[in-house]
């Protein structure tokens, strides 16, 4: 590999185009002929709708069109669920676009106008009238469960959408009976709004005389937005042309195909214009997916030293009214399976109900499950400390998996790829120089200052996924990636990937993969993405899976390339093909390099081609759909240092210190931007972020003035560092590195409060850690004392 | 979002805005807009039109005539931070101002429009009620001058009738041995005051001669915490002594006038009120030149 | 949202309840109050508007008055919904002797929806308490039959 | 109703007729097709439609086109000189200062108006600067260092 290329730190290729404001997202686009679309969601968290008059609305300024679900009836079929979770009695609620007669959330799609401004259709949507007859809510997970509650599917008993259970490993009864200490928590994993900064949009252009129609949209999987339109809204595949353009963000979001995607299409389809339909920032909060979302009830067995020997769970999962394109996977297999983390856990047992409430569908959300589980064992080791006294340090390295470097076996049944969980937390604690801090809180503490050290070791599942794994888990796809590499005729080459970043910088690293496999400049590689008629199938980005999966078909593309260039190279120098040698881009006769063929040479006569080997095609291009043999697994430990006033139960983040292992980098610079990220959304779920219903399913924090995002001016420099394990299996060595911030931080800031508020006697807070949960469990403990 | 139809008229003078404002009923006044186009972009309110008194000449700026801070209504928040003459002798406004929003949000709104929407969240009525601002009011019958104890009627209600403007603020010039300040406790998302605490002392002889101070943010209109100015009266201001009087904030509080939200209770608010009262009074304290 | 009050009037219940019950009276007293059309049975359509300031909506709906035994008590029903949003809530009202006059003791609950409950919510209950302020001083006025005390 | 009004965007004049409810955004957007200027929520918190107005920073989302008439706008497609890039958008390039972009436009303008205001701000005085504006991907950690970067740069020292 050239040392410039792969590993080195290049600026974005990506950047010149969104810095200078010439990008265009969704809603940049604009065509002739085009119409606004606007929704009308249900005020109502649970209602039937007893009748809809949009006699007035049809007649106002600039209105082309009403529909209500009478209108779309049979030309679009119900929003599909793509998770179906086996073994686990999974009933799914037909998830209508356009509400038939109930509406079931506070943002449920009730009519549609399509009209000449979006100024005029959001006026015409204050001239429907709708007749609801309001019906109890249930909003809370755990109370969807109980007897007596309002039911929100007639035909699904208990509003239960599934029970999963994971069972791995010993007699989880006998490891609680023999236990020596158990530590138990109840853990609420509240509920987030992922708060991509680009809003949701579609844009549809169907063309009557061909049957043709193309989508924009704002989403993290084209191909998969394709097939399922063409499944919802009968458009064969050969005429739907599914555009992600720029992408804004996406943390999860932007995964589901959604109602108002199928509706705008729809619209399009039945006027034969182009309609588009951009939500706003409030229709953001109600309508797109939410994240978490559990109440756990968890308890770990340990004998006295403080060997963990058991992890019990309940866990109640809110889906939301209907499930979501991929939800049904996130509380259970990215979560359960994830329980023994970086520790050797003999006995592990969980169940999961996920159950329907009359909130905004659950999807995945930046972690995606694994947060959820990290937070639990971090949390449960935190416990298992502070009953044994003994440093979170200790405990921890006394129950890490050993260091491995091809494959251990956890009892939730997956095979980690390999780790060194003590190396990363011994690089944490001398970057850190955690004893020095150790010795700093104690200090404080004699002078009546509350600092807290918060420790998270980590490791996640990712580079979804095995094929055949994705197949027996339910989910209704492989999970395979695709790349073409093709080389014009001057050298240049073109990269077309299936999959489809949206603000991770793949168009810089998939060149630098390139690069390191091919000799060429990154500069002379496009990576194209985003456009199903230009790119061959590919089922997204999510789940930290495009440069793990992705990356490796890229890679594998570029060695059949070199294979071929190979052999066209040995024709060139009249040499055997045996006796061709390979480095940095040029091919020669073993022991003399002096003549050489470059890549650009070979790319030149294999696409003029007057000069070819013997039974060789013309054409320097490869094609790879590669299908992980596992999953990889990153890791990493974090702490986070905190001080929190007791008066007023402020929590000020003082310092975050990180390692993380993704294995070997193509781009430390976009790999540490990853990681920043990832880390403040997870301290934003310590600190700020919640999203509020009240008891009627009403959406509290409906907007940004009352849903507190992470802010600059609340945060400290992040001190990021890694260690390099490769990923045995993985044709680079690489693992995924986007999600790891956020599985890791969540718990680290948590685990910091509750260390600095351990001398007031406070155990437990329910997150956000605001100043007045802060304050009130200072006063409780307190009291208790 | 977007907004519903209104008309637009631009006014050139006080007087126009006024005649403006009784031709059209229900229109709404339009200065720098940062408290009224959220609630238009929601579609909260749909006034017939809007008076835009933004260009009008002479209702911006900062000037002392008299032993007093005259401060025209359409003066930025960005100039109220900026203002020297602020910073001296009135630095509890500049400061309040600096903590609004967002450089952006504080390039563009006005001190008029701040106050006359009253918001009972936001920061500067507390800090003119602490200072004891005077508000000159302009209708079609002439102008007249209301005090901060009687500007502030309720939640979102002001002395402002229907056909008024808001035409200039004036507070006094600060004296010697006096000083102010603001203190906030910023709600994380909107940045308006959970709790917004103003203070005003003068020391001579070492000990307080003076002390004012006022709460916004959790009450529906600013109000004086007399139980702590008392508290304070001739006593030196040490850390302890402002500690208990801030302490004293409570009894100022009406237990039914506490707001409170989803974020921040009442009773909370009114348990941690305390905190900032300390922190205004002993910046206050501090700057006592 | 919940919202508990108290009022003291001048004049004996039965004067208080009667003022309370008709719907003349309400209409008058009820700031933003546009109409309040008898439906029969108690029931009534009103059409007002409600707000603070800048923010302001109009809302359409029925107002029912329930259980009523006069003069000590009776229950408010509001069903109504506007472009902001909805309301529907449920007031008992209690009329008890004090000394020579009375106190009206108010305790509500509503559900509030729609825009009004997303963006406004910090704001209810205080613009609730200042409706009901503004409808109990006009009231007081017809009902003692002298200028506002406040 | 509509209001002729005469707006300079990028020291072009634009005279249009526009409705008093158009927010200068969609004017930008929308009526002369600009869109690099971007809109990320209603409530005038996240900051990616800020824009300069007459030379300082405005959240085009919170302000009417009528109240723009007459004034002269710079949105971050007038900000490189030419095929110059700015010395903001370069460092924000140099130092990983944006991911998906979004918020990129507003948080540039935004930092052009923080230097004007403090020439050689801390990364304190940066993140206190750009605390109007939101971004879910860096974290913000590369946007201090790009704006302090642009910072020494401007100021003709090295970075």
């Amino acid at each position: 590999m050239s040392a410039t290329t792969f590993g080195s730190g290049i600026r974005r290729r990506e950047d010149p185009r969104l810095i200078t404001g010439n990008a265009s997202y969704t809603d940049d686009i604009t065509l002739p002929g085009m119409l606004h679309a606007a929704l009308l969601r249900s005020p109502y968290a649970h209602a039937r709708i007893n009748g809809i008059d949009t006699a007035q609305a049809s007649e106002a300024p600039g209105v082309v069109a009403v529909y209500t679900g009478a209108d779309t009836e049979g030309d679009i079929a119900p929003a599909p669920c793509a998770w179906l979770l086996p073994d686990s009695d999974l009933k799914i609620a037909e998830y209508h676009c356009v509400a038939k007669d109930t509406v079931r959330y506070v943002g449920d799609i009730v009519a549609v106008v399509v009209a000449e401004s979006r100024y005029q259709a959001y006026d015409a949507l204050d001239l429907i009238d709708v007749d609801y007859e309001p019906l109890d809510a249930v909003v809370e997970p755990k109370k969807a469960a109980a007897d007596g509650t309002p039911q929100l599917h007639g035909e699904i008993e208990g509003n239960q959408a599934f029970h999963w259970t994971v069972t791995g490993g010993g007699d989880i009864g006998e490891a609680f009976s023999q236990a020596e200490v158990v530590v138990k928590e109840t853990i609420v994993q509240q509920r987030l709004i992922p708060n991509a900064m680009e809003p949701r949009a579609t844009l549809a252009s169907y063309i009557p005389a061909t049957g043709e129609l193309t989508v924009w949209n704002t989403t993290q999987n084209p191909h998969i937005v394709r097939f399922l339109c063409s499944l919802v809204i009968g458009v064969p595949e050969d005429r739907l042309r599914v555009i992600a353009p720029e992408v804004g963000g996406g943390f999860g979001s932007k995964i589901a195909v959604y109602p108002a995607d199928f509706i705008t299409i729809f619209c399009s389809k039945k006027l034969g214009v182009p309609v588009k339909w951009v939500e706003s920032r409030s229709e953001n909060y109600q309508a797109t997916t939410h994240g978490r979302d559990h109440v756990q009830e968890i308890e770990l067995a340990a004998t006295a030293d403080g060997k963990i020997t058991g992890l019990r769970a309940t866990v109640w999962a809110g889906m939301g009214a209907y499930l979501s394109t991929a939800a049904p996977g996130i509380p259970t297999i990215l979560h359960g399976l994830m329980l023994s983390g970086v520790y050797d856990i003999p006995a592990i047992h969980e169940d999961v109900y996920g159950l329907y409430t009359n909130t905004t569908p659950v999807e995945a959300y930046r972690g995606a499950g694994r947060p959820e589980a990290t937070f639990m064992v971090e949390r449960l080791v935190d416990l298992l400390a502070a009953k044994l006294g003994l440093d979170p340090v200790e405990v921890r390295r006394r129950n890490f998996i050993p260091k491995f470097d091809n494959g251990h076996d956890v009892v939730t049944g997956l095979t980690y790829d390999s780790g060194n969980y003590d190396g990363a937390l011994n690089k944490l604690l001398g970057e850190s120089n955690y004893e020095q801090l150790r010795a700093e809180q104690a200090e404080a503490r004699k002078n009546g200052r509350y600092i807290g050290l918060g420790l998270s070791t980590y490791v996640e599942i990712c580079g979804l996924g095995p094929s055949q794994v994705a197949g027996a888990i339910g989910f209704q796809g492989g999970l395979w990636e695709s790349a073409i590499v093709r080389f014009h005729p001057s050298g240049k080459v073109h990269v077309m990937i299936g999959t489809s970043p949206h603000g991770q910088g793949e168009e810089t690293t998939f060149a630098q993969i390139i690069a390191g496999e091919l000799g060429v400049s990154p500069d002379d590689v496009k990576v194209i993405h985003g456009d199903t008629d230009n790119t061959p199938m590919g089922w997204g980005t999510y789940g930290s899976r495009t440069t793990a999966v992705g990356g490796a078909a890229l890679a594998l593309a570029a060695r059949k390339i070199r294979d071929k260039a190979k052999v066209i190279a040995a024709h060139l120098l009249e040499a055997a093909v045996e006796d061709m040698d390979y480095d940095d881009g040029k091919f020669f006769v073993k022991g003399s390099p002096d003549s050489s063929k470059t890549i650009q040479d070979i790319a030149l006569m294999a696409n003029v081609a007057w000069n070819m080997p013997e039974g060789v095609e013309a054409g320097l291009e490869a094609t790879t759909f590669y299908d992980p043999p596992n999953f990889v697994f990153p890791y990493g430990a974090h702490l986070a240092v905190v001080e929190v006033d007791p008066d007023s139960g402020n929590v000020d983040l003082k310092r975050y210190v990180a390692v993380d292992d993704c294995g070997p980098q193509i781009n430390p610079v976009i790999v540490e931007g990853q990681v920043h990220g990832g880390i403040v959304q997870g301290i934003g779920q310590a600190l700020w972020e919640e999203g509020v219903y009240d008891d009627d399913g009403q959406l509290l924090t409906g907007t940004m003035l009352d849903y507190a995002l992470p802010r600059a001016d609340r945060l400290p420099d992040i001190e990021v560092h890694s260690t390099v394990t490769p990923s045995p299996h993985h044709p680079l060595g690489v693992k995924g590195i986007g999600e790891a911030g956020t599985i890791a931080s969540t718990a680290a800031v948590y685990n910091a409060v509750i260390d600095a508020l351990a001398p007031l006697g406070v155990e437990a807070v329910n997150m956000p850690l605001t100043p007045e949960r802060v304050w009130r469990s200072i006063q409780a403990a307190q009291g208790r004392n | 979002m977007f907004a519903p139809q209104f008309d637009y008229y631009r006014a050139s003078s006080v007087a126009e805005a006024a005649a403006l404002l009784e031709q059209h009923p229900d229109a709404k006044v339009l200065a720098g807009g940062h408290s009224l186009i959220p609630v238009l972009k929601l579609r909260l309110a749909a006034p017939s039109a809007l008076i835009d008194i933004g260009r009008i000449d002479g209702m911006r700026g900062i000037r002392e005539e008299a032993g007093q801070i005259v401060i025209g209504a359409l003066t930025t928040h960005s100039e109220l931070a900026a203002s020297a003459t602020l910073q001296s002798g009135a630095t509890a406004l500049s400061e309040a101002a600096g903590m609004i929003g967002d450089p952006a949000v504080r390039n563009r709104g006005t001190i008029g429009g701040n106050v006359a929407h009253a918001d009972p969240a936001s920061d500067l009525p507390a800090v003119l009620r602490c200072l004891g601002a005077e508000f000159a009011i302009a209708g079609s019958s002439g102008t007249r001058t209301v005090g901060a104890a009687d500007f502030f009627e309720g939640l979102m209600t002001t002395a402002v009738e229907e056909h008024e403007i808001l035409t200039a603020i004036s507070i006094p010039s600060g004296s010697g041995g006096q000083g102010s300040a603001y203190a906030k406790f910023s709600h994380p998302a909107s940045r308006y005051a959970v709790i917004g605490a103003a203070a005003s002392v003068t020391v001579a002889d070492g000990v307080c001669s003076a002390a004012s101070v006022a709460l916004g943010g959790l009450v529906p209109a600013p109000v004086r915490a007399t139980a702590v100015e008392d508290a304070l009266a001739g006593k030196a201001l040490s850390a302890d002594a402002i500690a208990d009087a801030a302490r004293c904030v409570g009894d100022s509080l009406a237990d039914d006038e506490v707001l409170g939200d989803v974020y921040a209770s009442a009773e909370y608010r009114s348990a941690v009120a305390h905190v900032w009262v300390s922190r205004a009074l002993t910046a206050a304290a501090a700057r006592c030149g | 949202m919940e919202f508990n009050s108290e009022y003291e009037f001048d004049a004996p219940p039965e004067a208080v309840f009667d003022s309370l019950t008709t719907p003349e009276t309400v209409a008058g007293c009820l700031p933003g109050c546009e109409s309040l059309e008898p439906l029969g049975d108690d029931r009534y359509e009103a059409a007002m508007t409600i707000g603070v300031a800048a923010i302001k909506g109009r809302f359409r709906g029925t107002v029912a008055m329930r259980d009523m035994q006069r003069p000590d008590s009776f229950t408010l029903q509001v069903d109504g919904k506007g472009s902001t949003g909805f309301a529907r809530g449920e007031a008992s009202i209690e009329i008890a002797p004090n000394g020579t006059g009375s106190t009206v003791a108010v305790q509500s609950s509503a559900k509030v929806g729609g825009p009004i409950a997303r963006v406004g919510q910090r704001l209810l209950v205080g613009t609730a308490k200042m409706v009901a302020d503004k409808f109990f001083a006009c009231l007081r006025k017809q009902v003692e039959g002298k200028p506002d005390r406040s | 109703m509509t209001i002729p009004v005469s707006i300079t965007v990028n020291g072009r004049r634009y005279d249009r007729e526009v409705e008093p409810r158009l927010l200068l955004v969609h004017f930008i957007r929308d009526v002369i097709g600009l869109t690099g200027t971007k809109v990320g929520c209603d409530t005038s918190q996240c900051g990616s439609c800020t824009v300069l107005l007459d030379g300082v920073s405005a959240k085009a989302c919170t302000c009417l086109a009528v109240q723009a008439d007459g004034a002269s706008v710079t949105t971050i497609e007038g900000l490189a000189d030419d095929s110059e890039l700015h010395p903001l958008q370069e460092s924000f390039w140099n130092k990983h200062g944006l991911q998906c972009g979004y918020c990129t436009p507003g948080m540039i303008m935004a930092s052009h108006e923080l230097l004007r205001c403090n020439s050689d701000p801390s990364a304190e005085e940066i993140r206190h600067g750009l605390e109007g504006n939101m971004c879910r991907c860096t974290g913000y950690q590369n946007i201090v260092r790009s704006v302090r970067d642009a910072a020494e740069t401007m100021q003709g020292g090295t970075s």
